[in-house]
């Protein structure tokens, strides 16, 4: 019997939570634990529009991510592989996209710095290479460091397999790459999940993301 | 077998015993399913697993379990998931003995380009970047020539370069070089069938041969 | 009721059902004994916990499962446990709700000194500093006085600080202050037996008086 | 029945590893978590000498680093809370030992940002405090936070509960502490643990510390 959490929300309403021209994070590598219900959701929510999102891709054509991209609704996104959705690459070509490029792991840091506290830090990656323009250089031990800042959120979507009724979230196999930093990183956190269990039925070892992260569950698949 | 699978085929043997080694998109992928019998080599992808196992078939495609291609993939015994964070930490703080990376052009110091193209806009990175700064040892495996038939070893990339650090071997289906600091490329193995004229003819960078140059079957 | 428990009981109302907060070391860590009933806090601690349970007895006592004071604590139902990294993050993250902490002194503008004493090397400071500049809100339980009698609350620390950042509620057994950016400290609660002018004798501080002072049993 | 695991040494063996003037992680809070077989077999090992110890403690009098200590083995102790071992108080005192403090989080996040390949990263903790003395200040986004550099260390002795053959970790309860850290941190890492067992006896969604991370493993409580 699935349990019941304070937490639950619709999807419609935990939708409703993401405000216009508010930055969004949203979990997943490719379609793999992107938190599609929520996603769809933002569809239905007149008011979200002009979002900044800060996710590794921005999905494929009209799916997911890229049905927001389609509907002129995301002004500016913040990842690392966009080139996999020609939507993205036709609205940035018309001036409707704004982009801002990092390499996988200085985006996955920079988030994760956001939920820890983190202002910023120094990283090796990229120096020398265009995305290193505009940048501040520094040489840590010898070696040049670009700075990175931080990357926070108002609002985080995140795919999890199963939360307990307290918000405690675990994760099935690749499908949590981004979303327990994500889940750190911004000021509501939402969580799609498969199932919500009893308080217990996690192994306390085995929790990936302690309940103080999730404000609001959210069932996948119950789109109402 | 296709050119692909050659130059795979070429790549696999440099893997060693017991090394964690990453394997990127297109032909550097194709790399796990040449290794000679015995030899355990530990994958790891930076969507978060170490421990992947080769392509399910049928039932066993599990829609949550893929590499960094998007690709599904399988779990072996040892395995372990973690998050996009934990894996770049694994990366760049030098615990992945080894990553294969293609790429679009290497420079005649062993530097390569393999993310953007000169005059389209700059809109993917991915991971590439992470690895070649974080990798222990880098291998390039890629093609001698583009799809136009022009060299991809050049003496300077026209292309943005992908990091300053140099990789370590580049292999295509005709030649494999060693890089070093002093010397560049150097060419330490020419395909059968592969003639030294041929190569140079092909070949738009500076690069030393051998001494102890080898011969290998396509 | 000793002092300390008195200070403890104090504090617990202060905290709100469903928030998580961190108890430090001494007077701090008695508030969970304290909390009225049904109010469900949920304890962290720094070593890297969340979902502490009360003290356990006998054979109950697990020498791997402790609080930031090394005494032996148990696992609440939707406990978690995550590394030293994992549980500053969280802390310096803003996503701790309240820190109650103990202090050496209290300046006038509600900063704290509570991990060095002057003329004695500095070689311990554990995890208060963390707590301050990250908890959403701080709460100081401490005895209105030192051993030797002196006022803790000052005009200014002669200790050295160990925040820029001020708390936001002072309780010691005497009295209760609220701190705010423009009044610093404002008396809120006289305890019963304490008079106004053994208060003011007794606080080297200023403070204002709030209009609705309340009177509290001890 | 216990498996065999290519990885595994004798604690004298293992103790072997530290070379004299090196630099040595050591888990643990207090004495929970800490890897003591390890710590004990290092006082056999003669040229344990003029070592830098990263640690959060340095023991109690006699016990655990205390006991390296009390043989003038440390010449410089890194960690964030020394006064609980009067020990450490008396041999500072007496200029024997180099202290290096710092708050409890900046330590742990210094040792993640070693084994991330992070050279130094912003933190407010501290700021305006006799710790930030002689320190880089640096305003982000208007406020004030402390440049801190990465640590990493020659070899790390850490204490997990359970390892796979391959060296996956799992930890015990509290005991996880800044060992998960420091195992990702050193050059040489050498695992204390409790049992060994057959790779596929650990979820995969339950390891820790991924094998990659651990070069050594030694059971706890076999002194030879």
């Amino acid at each position: 019997m699935p349990a019941r959490s304070s937490k639950t929300l619709t999807a419609s309403a935990a939708a409703a939570l993401v405000a216009r021209g508010t930055t969004v994070m949203v979990g997943g590598f490719g379609l793999v634990g992107k938190p599609l219900t929520l996603v769809d959701a933002l569809l239905g929510n007149d008011d979200a529009h002009e979002l900044t999102v800060i996710s590794n891709n921005l999905g494929e054509p009209g799916r997911g991510l890229g049905a927001l991209l389609c509907e002129g609704r995301i002004r500016k996104a913040v990842g690392s592989f966009f080139t996999s959705n020609p939507d993205a690459v036709a609205a940035h070509a018309a001036g409707e996209l704004e982009v801002e490029l990092l390499p996988q792991g200085t985006l996955a840091e920079a988030i994760r710095a956001g939920g820890a506290g983190i202002g910023a830090f120094y990283v090796r990656t990229a120096v020398g290479t265009r995305l290193a323009d505009g940048r501040e250089l520094r040489e840590i031990d010898g070696v040049p460091h670009l700075l990175q800042h931080a990357l926070r959120a108002d609002v985080a979507l995140v795919r999890a397999a199963r939360a307990d009724a307290l918000g405690n979230l675990v994760y099935d196999k690749t499908a949590r790459n981004f979303n327990p930093d994500m889940a750190s990183a911004a000021r509501t956190v939402i969580a799609e999940v498969d199932e919500i269990v009893e308080v217990g039925a996690l192994a306390p070892g085995e929790v990936v993301t302690p309940h103080l992260f999730v404000d609001h569950l959210v069932l996948a698949g119950v789109a109402a | 077998m296709s050119v692909a699978e050659t130059i795979a085929r070429r790549v696999a043997p440099q893997l060693a015993d017991g090394e964690v080694a990453n394997l990127g998109i297109g032909i550097p992928t194709l790399v796990a399913d040449h290794l000679p019998p015995g030899r355990a080599v530990v994958l790891q992808t930076e969507n978060g697993m170490l421990g992947v196992g080769p392509t399910p078939t049928g039932a066993a495609v599990d829609p949550n379990l893929v590499n960094a291609g998007k690709l599904p993939v399988s779990e072996l015994a040892g395995a372990s998931y973690f998050s996009s964070s934990a894996s770049f930490a694994m990366i760049r703080g030098g615990h992945v003995d080894v990553a294969v990376l293609g790429a679009l052009q290497v420079d005649e110091r062993g530097r390569i380009a393999n993310w953007s193209v000169p005059g389209r806009p700059i809109l993917g990175v991915g991971g590439a970047m992470d690895l070649l700064v974080g990798a222990r040892r880098v291998i390039v495996a890629t093609t001698h020539l583009t799809k136009a038939g022009e060299p991809k070893l050049v003496r300077a990339c026209s292309f943005p370069l992908s990091a300053e650090r140099r990789v370590d071997l580049v292999v295509t289906e005709h030649a494999t070089f060693a890089v070093d600091d002093v010397d560049g490329l150097t060419l330490i193995e020419l395909a059968d069938g592969t003639s030294f004229e041929w190569l140079c003819e092909h070949t738009a960078a500076d690069f030393a041969v051998a001494r102890a140059l080898r011969r290998a079957g396509a």
